[in-house]
């Protein structure tokens, strides 16, 4: 399992760089032009450590991984990812790796990411994309299905609430200093977010 | 894209270099975490001052590192905070055994990246830390419900006299109060004729007609509150006056710091000229410039525009103002 | 034309306005000569000190005006020179008996405008005037037969040096032989990433495409000697180091000051790295920076780009350039 | 006699308000793009000394018109044009105005001209233009032309003088500084030059 979750970061680093320009637009335009530069940066740095060093499990892995993008990203984007990643790592030590348990990985990591950021639902942030994500994997998950179709339909639900930001006004982050003029207009973090988790649909079952 | 740069991926840490360089006399530059240090160590029982943020606002921070200012500063990529590490090891290097103060622009990233390194920085070394957040920029409606307001003009206003007061010897707990007392009474709002670059982007942030300028525009290239047809001097002056006037907490009597910046692409001839503006209409509003300040303080790289902070002040807020000051950005009685 | 303006008619006697209204404690302003003097009246038996020149080069020269530097200085149109009425009134104003030295940019119409100031100046009033003409720009071929090289970047360094000498007390004599060593001993080098635009024509000078520079530019948007593709910083910093350690007087084993100055609209961020790469080729060729100077001093409005200047001096000078200074452009010590 | 000086100064001032964004233009070629912006704000002074003025004499006029010129352009061109007029004018103190004697005035204002600046033929200056101007005029009141086809022949000479500064390269003013990036541009004060002898052929005579 600790392959698939190295290929995740690293499949998620290679889609990361491919929509840098992309995700610096969309940040262009209700931000300051530097998310794309920003994840970029980060995971280029997390794939260097994952050449480096051989992890024994997939919490450390996940907590390295987190702690790599907190000292590398900075902004907005790197203590939210960082602090996913390393909740996630955190809530998955010492537990068996399953649907389950994966899920409740994923929903601690997003904790931290309220915990440190205080979004709520409709605020234009990358909440807005992780919220439907996880209910989406948790319903799959009750309903029987396995890894990878829990992860898509995560993927498939983020994608629909990054698509919800558009007409959203912004009420966390930069955007929310352009108030009115933030609506028309994709939030960048519930983009990448969705990345992520399309790679992990890819990768990680 | 026009720079004066090699690599966009290097600009941060050239630019660094030439800092060190240039000013060896005074600053030590820590160029792996990317810290900025005065050259000499922290007196003992002197509360430690470090700040931070993206760069492209320079002479913000790094070039206000010094006597009488601060201590320390962190050093983000263009228009990114820096990451915890930085702030975590910039608060141990200036810990003098009186505690260390944050001062912090109110930007998601920026408060949450300070944030970790306080509480990293209070477990690993027992250092004291406190933390001033800086929201000054009344473009941004403020509410329990939002990121709040930018910290932008005052920031600068900020690390000088709280700067000045640390050189004192004033404990943590008296310089926090007195920076969130500065913070409090400082308004700022700030205007744009073009957009910036962001290196590492290429392009411009924001396409601007030849007739259009951007109000209520943040330091890192953020689209303003308002697209306005381009306007005189004297009305550009009164839209960032006003609505600084019209928020608390400034009256008819009061006294101001008045504080005329650049974003980093308007010549000094224009400054002069917005603050005789800026000064006529203070002067028609009852309120008495007890000192001002005009040039580029706070930038966004080569945008062109300006942007207004004015600080309420009492005796005791001049004095620390005109306290002596040794720094690259700001110099004075040293 | 973007500009923080009202009427271009209007700029200079507006940025004069605030100029007064921001320096009160330290300068005074004839608004009707446009001069920029200091506050208190010359002390008797200093050597006065006056420059003067077009507009559009701030902080260069009213902003050089206090303790240490200027006495007075003569504010043209944007990019002309005063006319001679100015620095009559101002050489008569700053007489305390020691004479007068003039500052001037070897420009044709700056000369002019000074020599007929100074003849009329001698002829009223009996005033000892001496000239010293700054010519240090080596993109210009020097010849018997052209106006020969321009004045740029030295005559911020010369100001500052001679200043201090005129402080100590120094005959006319001395101060005019000293601010002669000083040009002679200094070279500088200047290039463009954009075009200002002059106000009262209302477009850019020339016009550059996405990825062209001008190299050997003056600092009034005349365009410069070469066009070149756009190049790196570091291929930059050797197309203006290059030409003047190839031209006298700089050998490997001297000590300079080492000034990279912007021309406006490049930010701090942008010269602190090109002073890196200066830095670094001084470095390679031998050469000792015994101090350096990085800003925006001596500029063409909101030009991008920047000139280098090297100053080679001795401990005197060295001891002049660290003297105090307190002008609203440059300061410390004071 | 002293209503044509002034008609003339009035018709040049006029002139150079029309074409000052013209010689704007040139000047942006090759200098620092103000040589209009700065004869409109010198001739426009002028013309408000004229209103509040009378004079006694054609000297005193051009003198003051000289001193004028010198006190509000500023630049190259105002002690070159203020020294003109005021040589011009102290040429012709005394003297009874006829074709000979206004020449002889020209010649010693375009004297001072040389004075000032020290320049020669073909460096591409007003002087280009002045030069084979006061020849022309010297050439018809020599055959015994009057003081019209004198001065319409020397605006003919100057604009050829002036077309002549084109291929030039400059070595004084502020041109000389581009050294052969000069050569193909009209020279801004030549240009200048012309306009005022035009205008004195139409007014003066
Ligand atoms: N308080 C917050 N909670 C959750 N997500 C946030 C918050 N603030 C910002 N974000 C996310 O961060 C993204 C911006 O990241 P980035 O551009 O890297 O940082 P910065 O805004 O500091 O430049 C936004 O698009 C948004 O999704
Ligand atoms: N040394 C000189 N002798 C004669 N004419 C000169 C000289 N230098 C400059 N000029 C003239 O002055 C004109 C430029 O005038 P202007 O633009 O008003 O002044 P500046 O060059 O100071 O900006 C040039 O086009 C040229 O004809
Ligand atoms: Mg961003
Ligand atoms: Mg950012
Ligand atoms: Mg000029
Ligand atoms: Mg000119």
């Amino acid at each position: 399992m600790i392959d698939k979750f190295a290929a995740w970061l690293r499949d998620s680093a290679q889609v990361l760089h491919d929509n840098a320009a992309y995700l610096t637009e969309l940040d262009s335009a209700i931000g300051d032009a530097d998310h794309g530069a920003n994840l970029d940066r980060g995971f280029g740095a997390v794939v260097a450590v994952l050449d480096e060093t051989s992890f024994g499990s997939v919490d450390e892995l996940l907590k390295k991984a987190g702690m790599t993008l907190v000292s590398k990203v900075g902004g907005a984007s790197g203590p939210l990812y960082g602090t996913f990643f390393l909740r996630f790592g955190t809530a998955l030590a010492g537990a068996e790796l399953t649907p389950v348990s994966i899920g409740e990985g994923l929903r601690a990591g997003v904790g931290g990411i309220l915990a440190r950021g205080k979004a709520e639902l409709g605020d234009k942030t990358m909440y807005d994309a992780w919220a439907p994500a996880l209910d989406a994997y948790d319903a799959v998950v009750a309903s029987g299905g396995d890894l990878e179709a829990a992860l898509t339909a995560a993927a498939e639900a983020a994608a629909k609430g990054r698509d919800a930001t558009v007409p959203l006004e912004a009420r966390k982050g930069r955007a929310s200093y352009l108030g009115e003029r933030s609506v028309g207009h994709q939030d960048p973090g519930a983009t990448s977010t969705t990345l992520l988790l399309e790679s992990a649909a890819r990768t990680l079952a | 894209m026009k720079k004066l740069i090699n690599d966009p991926a290097d600009v941060v840490s050239e630019a660094l270099l030439g800092m060190a360089a240039a000013h060896p006399d005074r600053l030590r530059v820590d160029h792996e975490n990317r810290i900025v240090y005065r050259k000499q160590e922290p007196r003992p029982g002197k509360v430690g001052l470090i700040s931070g943020g993206g760069s492209g606002h320079e002479p913000l921070h790094g070039g206000f590192v010094g006597l009488g200012m601060l201590d320390a500063a962190c050093a983000g990529e263009v228009f990114t905070s820096p990451v915890p590490d930085q702030m975590m090891a910039a608060t141990k290097a200036v810990d003098a055994g009186a505690g260390v103060l944050h001062i912090v622009k109110n930007y998601t990233g920026d408060v949450m990246n300070f944030e970790m390194a306080a509480e990293l920085a209070a477990a690993d070394a027992g250092t004291e830390v406190r933390s001033v957040v800086t929201n000054d920029d009344v473009a941004v409606q403020d509410s329990l419900y939002t990121a709040g307001r930018r910290g932008v003009g005052v920031t600068v206003l900020l690390e000088k006299i709280v700067g000045a007061a640390a050189e004192e010897g004033r404990s943590l707990a008296e310089v926090a109060e007195l920076a969130q007392r500065v913070n409090d009474q400082g308004r700022s709002m700030g205007m744009a004729l073009t957009s910036c670059t962001v290196p590492a982007a290429g392009k411009p942030t924001f396409e601007l007609a030849e007739n259009e300028m951007e109000v209520g525009i943040g330091i890192h290239g953020e689209p303003g509150r308002q697209r306005l047809p381009l306007a005189p001097a004297r009305e550009v002056a009164a839209l960032l006056v006003d609505p600084v006037l019209s928020d608390l907490p400034y009256g008819q009597g009061d006294s101001v710091i008045a504080f005329v910046n650049g974003m980093g692409g308007t010549p000094l001839l224009e400054l002069y000229l917005m603050y005789n503006e800026v000064a006529q209409l203070l002067d028609r509003a009852g309120i008495t410039v007890a000192r001002s300040l005009v040039g580029n303080y706070i930038t966004s790289l080569e945008m062109a525009g300006c942007s207004v902070t004015l600080l309420k002040v009492d005796d005791e807020l001049v004095r620390l103002w005109d306290a002596p000051v040794n720094t690259p950005g700001l110099r004075w009685g040293a």
